[in-house]
């Protein structure tokens, strides 16, 4: 039977990370020796090494090795699909892949599928064919910072966006729920939104452009944390730091470190760390037969000065502290 | 006996698959002009990048002043006083004159900046010797062939070196240009420097040289005294056979095959007419930048002409390009070989066929079995040494380089072929067999120009000659009223005519 | 006497290296160098299953390389094969996506690639402009026009038919591999038989000199150029087979793997110099080295390292087997 | 006689434009129509403010174009001037956060610009590598260097004391522009006032001539990737103090920036041409188009597309001024 493509944003056989436990019950037991293969993005980013991280502690726990790899930079979509193929012919029992793009990795579905091994896309780029996707909404990430500016600064204003790399799923997602939400709201004008590629440096010179065209900006939304620092650091050379909120999104400890410093006013952290760890349980109840909803949805929260700490702890305590959220339903 | 200036021994030079040099030894004495004479091929230009530290030698040791010395490098051959002339014009196009003459070692102020005014200053000192119109802060580029060699005559005078070692430094320059440079070397005699001098004009060397050193096939095969000798035992030496002295023979018979009317260049030709038979050698004189070289681009289509029309046949065609030349049966043998002729890293083979491709692909494949037959056939013809089909041209030397160009149009059924100074840099023996070959050539029914600065030449091998003056045909000379002084006289200007007149047996350009 | 005896002599050698060059064999040893580092390192190195798969991750770049190889022996450079290859992919798709008939679809994808290739012959050729620099601006402007055709949104669904042309196997070989190995022996005949290939070789060697020989200069450069866009175009057509889908963004930093796979396979960057076996041999050199690397867990950072001190390596390796100049 | 008179008289003239090329005002005219369209395009586009900010945006790239440029004029390229720079920012930034002093720091980031140089010289020069794949081996090299020195982290926290070396004004102007224009002089006066500037025009233009002229071929090429590595090293430094944070991924594609800034300034990739003013012209080009582009709000599809066409656009105008060949 053919699956619908995905669509991980509004597909609705999904279930919420937090009713893991409570729908399936406790972690199942592994036929002996089973070992998973996961590939990332690309390692150059805080994001996926803390992906790697939560596969691993997830993996020590129940003590199933976990081999991570990555491509060698952002956009090697060929030796990206070369390292899947790898992990495919070694005989791993299950393969979690963050590809690079919507399709780079499309062969593996069907090599893996042959060699009968579950395949998880984590996060990201959306694979159409994915049988299981473990990762958050990526729109939502626009969407929050949207709804911040929305409730912080009643009054309206011009606001502006610098993207990632153009044409990268994740960049088209956030740039477009920030876009249209806070567009939607009506007081609110995005007077730019042009290419940061990712790059520090970049969106530096652009914000100090936008910055000295627009000086009564009220806020910049990134793409992503990198972005959002080299802003922030123009932000601060055109002395407006009181005035201009700036936005992140991903949650790298530099942000964190930022937002506490009082420098960048937020980022929308999701939680990479235990996406990981969802993302390998998920994959690991698969191996151990268990039938799960096409989406498990994992976190993420727009973090500030105020609840910064709340969200920073030791892994469980961010665990505990989420699960209240899911909880309290947001 | 004193000790020589400089004394080579037992030289020898491989090359992969070549032996260049074996066992050359001998010497010259400090204030000595030595001639050093040899066919193509015959290793000469080796011997002196050996002493230039161009080359290191594989077996045998070079002695100065009865001191043996190593010349690893330009570098320490310089150090050792040894300045060279190179046969191939070694020079930065982007530099300006001055710049080259001190490429290596500049003069500096303060040993940081160049002293440029210093420099531009002695450089045209030097130059003043041969040819004072030369800009020193010129970019060498904008320079025409004959005015960078003389820069590099001058680079090697600026060195005041024990030894100076010329190779066919004279390739390009008109005799009133040499007759300055046999001053300038007689010069250095007399100052005690040693003078090694390589030349394919054999009458130059004859002018300025007491003894010869003759060459064959990388072995000394003798040193003459030039007084007691004759030219033609010296060419036998050095193509181990008697050359016959051939006589002009006319093939042109009355059948026009090209015609050309009012041909003119944006820059340099104006309003050029004349006509081209079937058999017919018509030679093309001229002082150096009278516009002959510019003039056969045209018809070889390499230039576009502002006007003028050009038939063959009877037929206007139109010499858009080189291609539609070679279409309409006309091939250019270049000036400048090494930068318009070869293709380097390709072998003879290769560049002979390049004109033909069409040829000897009639299938869209290339028949390499009868490439290889007609290139062999071709280059048995021309006489190519090392008969190596298959190995790179730049490996050759530049008489052979000149013989695989000429097979080029042979092989391409051309029917006018245009000669650009066809003996550049050629040995006698190869002379002759080019001449040879022009001849055959027409007697097949080709019709063939010659452009040449060496009248003696022009007059062996021409049914006719345009002399050429400022970009037009300043004369029209039937065989009858062929010498050099006809020649000379309509070639230059009028108002230099009585400073021409000074230099007696070839005046020419 | 002396002179013919001894190049018949030297006849059959010089046959034989003009067939197999020693700068090809330097990069065959490269080749089995790495070939014997990893199968030591590696168990199921040789399984046949992974060289099979190695010749498949291979075939790409080997296909982009082969045109890369023909520009630079022109003496030029393009490095706009990825976003040409991109362009033609959105393009192909989403006439396929429509339903316009296979044949069509591909049709229009390498036209595609023969109007980019076309573009930069012109402007390198016509114009006069640094064929670097050209392919630099070409670069961004292809990749900007794939991104505003469709969006920045990848082409999806293709058809399973279409999938099934360039994805199927024959003998046990994938048939990426075969049209690639169709593609070099042609490239080859190209290079070694045809008036053209030695035009380009002519051309690259010394321009000035060929076109007094009467070689069309322009027309050869163009043709470089118009191949490689051809087979970035196939390149393409390979890869959305193989993805099922295409995107705009597709190609990135696929010129520096193709030029890498050239210069390694001995083509000088200079002109007038290159190798179809030669580049074939580059190609499968990286390819091998990326599935050797991951087969052995080697981390992304060490991968890059490797990476680079291979290519160094190898350049290296050939220096020497070849020796000096 | 006449001769003489004729050429004392083209003698102020040859100056001028040895001083000021033709070729340099054919970028220049470049310049001013970019600078005039988006003049016309954008409000406020001739602020004082705003050409500050062209100037101190552009200020990194014409560093390492500079460098860049000396390289190929030399007949080489460079393409790992991004990774040189981020090596040498995470290893500077590091040692600032440990607490080393400034200059030591400074000068270490420096060491590591003129050791990456190094490197890349020596393969080029003494092992006969060529240059664009010598350089293709290090930007993977360097950069994976940079990765595991630092495990993919950016080194966060720089002393604000250091900050403000590179990131202060003077007289109005931003240190950084100050910096660069002191560096183009210097890059000046070596091109046409040293010795080692001939040299570099001599290796590139002619490199057998050279080289028979005694020129020392091997220590001048390698003192080009050095001074290359060098300027890499102080764009980090500039860059780092700047955004107060150095990343192992800094300088991604510098290399493409450097080198179209050059080539739009008149350098040409077959060596022997270049010239330090039309580089900084080049530079300031691209960097009022980012500029221009930004405050135009133009979508990030399309600045790609502008990018794309007015690298081309500057290399047709060049042409046309300066006529064929
Ligand atoms: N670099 C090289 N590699 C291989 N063979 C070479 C090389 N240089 C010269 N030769 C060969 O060495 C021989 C001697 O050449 P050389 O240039 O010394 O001759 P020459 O006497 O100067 O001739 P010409 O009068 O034409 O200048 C020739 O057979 C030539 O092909
Ligand atoms: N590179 C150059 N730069 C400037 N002027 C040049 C250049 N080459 C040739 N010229 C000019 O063009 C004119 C015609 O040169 P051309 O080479 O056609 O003359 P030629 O009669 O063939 O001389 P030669 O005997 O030297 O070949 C000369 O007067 C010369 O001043
Ligand atoms: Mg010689
Ligand atoms: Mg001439």
């Amino acid at each position: 039977a053919d699956l619908a493509p995905l669509n991980s944003d509004t597909e609705k056989d999904r279930i919420d990370w937090s009713q893991l436990e409570a729908k399936f019950g406790a972690f199942p037991k592994l036929p002996d020796g089973t070992k998973a293969g996961a590939v990332s993005k690309t390692l150059t980013n805080e994001y996926w090494r803390s992906l790697g991280e939560g596969y691993k502690s997830f993996g020590d726990r129940v003590a199933v090795p976990v081999v991570y790899q990555a491509a060698q930079s952002e956009g090697d979509q060929l030796g990206q699909l070369t390292i899947a193929e790898g992990l495919v012919t070694q005989g791993y029992n299950v393969l979690l892949v963050s590809p690079q793009t919507d399709s780079n990795l499309q062969p593996i579905m069907e090599q893996a599928k042959a060699a009968n091994v579950p395949v998880v896309n984590v996060n990201d780029a959306v694979i159409p064919q994915a049988e299981h996707y473990v990762g958050n909404v990526q729109r939502d990430n626009g969407v929050r910072v949207a709804k911040w500016f929305i409730k912080n600064r009643p009054d309206g204003g011009k606001v502006a966006i610098v993207e990632g790399q153009a044409g990268v799923y994740a960049a088209v997602q956030r740039t477009d729920g920030f876009k249209s939400t806070i567009t939607e709201a009506g007081k609110f004008e995005v007077v730019a939104s042009v290419p940061g590629n990712w790059d520090r440096q970049t969106s530096y010179d652009a914000a100090t452009n936008i910055l000295q065209q627009h000086p009564d900006l009220i806020g910049f939304y990134a793409n992503n944390d990198g972005m959002a620092l080299g802003i922030v650091e123009a932000v601060k050379a055109a002395g407006l730091q009181d005035k201009v909120a700036v936005f992140g999104t991903d949650g790298i400890s530099d942000a964190y470190a930022s937002i506490r410093a009082g420098e960048l006013t937020g980022t929308v952290d999701s939680f990479p760390v235990l996406t990981g760890e969802v993302a390998l349980e998920s994959a690991l109840r698969l191996v151990a037969g268990q039938k799960l909803p096409r989406v498990v949805a994992t976190p993420q929260a727009l973090i500030t000065k105020d609840n910064a700490d709340r969200y920073s702890g030791a892994g469980d305590a961010v665990r505990k502290a989420l699960l209240e959220d899911a909880a309290a339903g947001n | 006996m004193p000790v020589p200036r400089l004394q080579f021994e037992g030289i020898s030079k491989e090359f992969p698959a070549v032996r260049a040099l074996s066992e050359v030894s001998f010497s010259v004495g400090a204030g000595e002009i030595r001639g050093l004479l040899g066919e193509n091929g015959a290793g000469k230009s080796t011997l002196l990048r050996i002493l230039s530290g161009v080359y290191r030698p594989t077996a045998g040791s070079v002695l100065i002043d009865g001191k043996p010395v190593t010349l690893n490098n330009p570098v320490a051959a310089r150090a050792a006083g040894v300045a060279m002339i190179h046969q191939e014009l070694q020079q930065v196009p982007q530099l300006s004159v001055a710049q080259n003459m001190f490429l290596g070692h500049p003069l500096t102020r303060g040993a940081i900046f160049v002293a440029r005014r210093e420099q531009e200053r002695r450089a045209a000192e030097a130059l003043a010797a041969i040819d004072p119109t030369i800009d020193p802060a010129a970019p060498l580029g904008s320079l025409k062939v004959a005015q960078r060699q003389i820069v590099e005559i001058a680079r090697a005078l600026l060195d005041r070196a024990r030894i100076v070692a010329m190779d066919e430094p004279t390739s390009s320059l008109t005799p009133s240009e040499f007759e300055r440079l046999a001053e300038v070397i007689a010069g250095l005699a007399r100052d005690g420097v040693a003078v090694v001098y390589v030349s394919h004009k054999l009458d130059e060397v004859f002018g300025i040289c007491q003894r010869a050193t003759i060459m064959r096939d990388g072995v000394v095969v003798g040193s003459v005294d030039l007084a007691q000798v004759s030219e033609k035992a010296v060419v036998s030496m050095m193509v181990g056979r008697e050359l016959a002295q051939e006589q002009h023979r006319s093939h042109a018979s009355s059948e026009v095959r090209l015609s050309v009317r009012g041909l003119a260049s944006a820059t340099k030709v104006h309003d050029v007419s004349f006509e081209l038979h079937r058999g017919e050698v018509l030679g093309i004189a001229g002082l150096v930048g009278s516009g002959r070289t510019e003039l056969l681009r045209l018809l070889a289509g390499a230039d576009r002409a502002s006007s003028g029309m050009v038939e063959i046949d009877g037929k206007a065609i139109k010499l858009s390009s080189p291609r539609n030349a070679i279409a309409a049966g006309i091939g250019l043998v270049p000036e400048e070989r090494k930068r318009e002729g070869i293709v380097p890293l390709r072998s003879i083979s290769n560049n002979m066929a390049l004109a033909s491709m069409g040829v000897f692909a009639p299938r869209g494949l290339i028949d390499h079995t009868r490439l290889k037959r007609v290139a062999a056939e071709k280059m048995k013809r021309v006489n190519l040494r090392p008969f190596l089909l298959d190995r790179p041209i730049r490996l050759f030397s530049g008489g052979n380089q000149q013989k695989a160009i000429i097979g080029r149009w042979l092989a391409a059924g051309t029917r006018i072929l245009l000669f650009d100074e066809p003996t550049r840099g050629i040995d006698v023996g190869a002379k002759a067999e080019i001449y040879h070959l022009i001849e055959e050539l027409a007697a097949e029914g080709h019709s063939v120009i010659v452009v040449s600065s060496e009248l003696p030449e022009v007059i062996r091998l021409a049914d006719r000659v345009l002399v050429m003056r400022d970009g037009t045909v300043a004369a029209e000379l039937d065989r009858a009223d062929l010498n050099e002084q006809a020649i000379a006289a309509h070639a230059i200007p009028q108002s230099e005519t009585q400073a021409g007149k000074a230099q007696g047996h070839r005046a020419g350009a | 006497m002396t002179d013919i005896t001894e190049h018949t002599a030297a006849r059959p050698m010089a046959e034989f290296l003009h067939r197999f060059s020693v700068r090809d064999a330097g990069t065959l040893i490269g080749l089995v160098v790495i070939l014997a580092v990893f199968g030591a390192l590696v168990p199921g190195f040789f399984a046949e299953r992974n060289l099979i798969n190695i010749l498949q991750q291979s075939s790409i770049n080997a296909c982009l390389a082969l045109g890369m190889t023909l520009v630079i022996i022109s003496g030029g450079i393009d490095l706009s094969v990825g976003p040409t290859a991109a362009l033609s992919a959105v393009i192909s798709a989403s006439m396929l996506v429509a339903g316009v008939p296979f044949p069509l679809a591909i049709a229009a994808g390498f036209a595609i690639g023969l109007v980019c290739g076309l573009l930069n012959g012109v402007l390198v050729a016509y114009v006069g402009l640094q064929p670097f620099i050209v392919t630099l601006g070409t670069l961004s402007t292809y990749r900007a026009l794939a991104l505003i055709y469709t969006g920045g949104n990848p082409v999806l669904g293709l058809p399973a038919g279409f999938r099934a042309i360039f994805n199927g196997s024959l003998f046990g070989l994938p048939l990426a591999v075969i049209i690639v190995a169709v593609v070099a022996l042609i490239a080859w005949i190209i290079l070694k038989k045809t008036p053209f290939g030695e035009y380009l070789l002519a051309v690259g060697g010394n321009e000035e000199a060929a076109y007094i020989a009467g070689v069309p200069i322009a027309r050869t450069k163009i043709a470089a150029y118009m191949i490689s866009g051809l087979l970035a175009a196939l390149a393409a057509q390979i890869l959305i087979g193989r993805l099922g889908a295409a995107e705009p963004i597709l190609g990135n930093l696929w010129e520096l793997d193709a030029i890498a796979a050239a210069a390694i396979g001995g083509a000088s960057l200079m002109g007038g110099k290159g190798s179809v076996v030669g580049t074939i041999l580059g190609a499968v050199i990286l390819g091998t080295m990326r599935n050797g690397l991951t087969l052995m867990n080697v981390q992304s950072f060490y991968q890059l390292l490797a990476t680079g001190l291979i290519i160094l390596a190898a350049m290296l390796i050939d220096r020497v087997t070849r020796g000096r100049g």
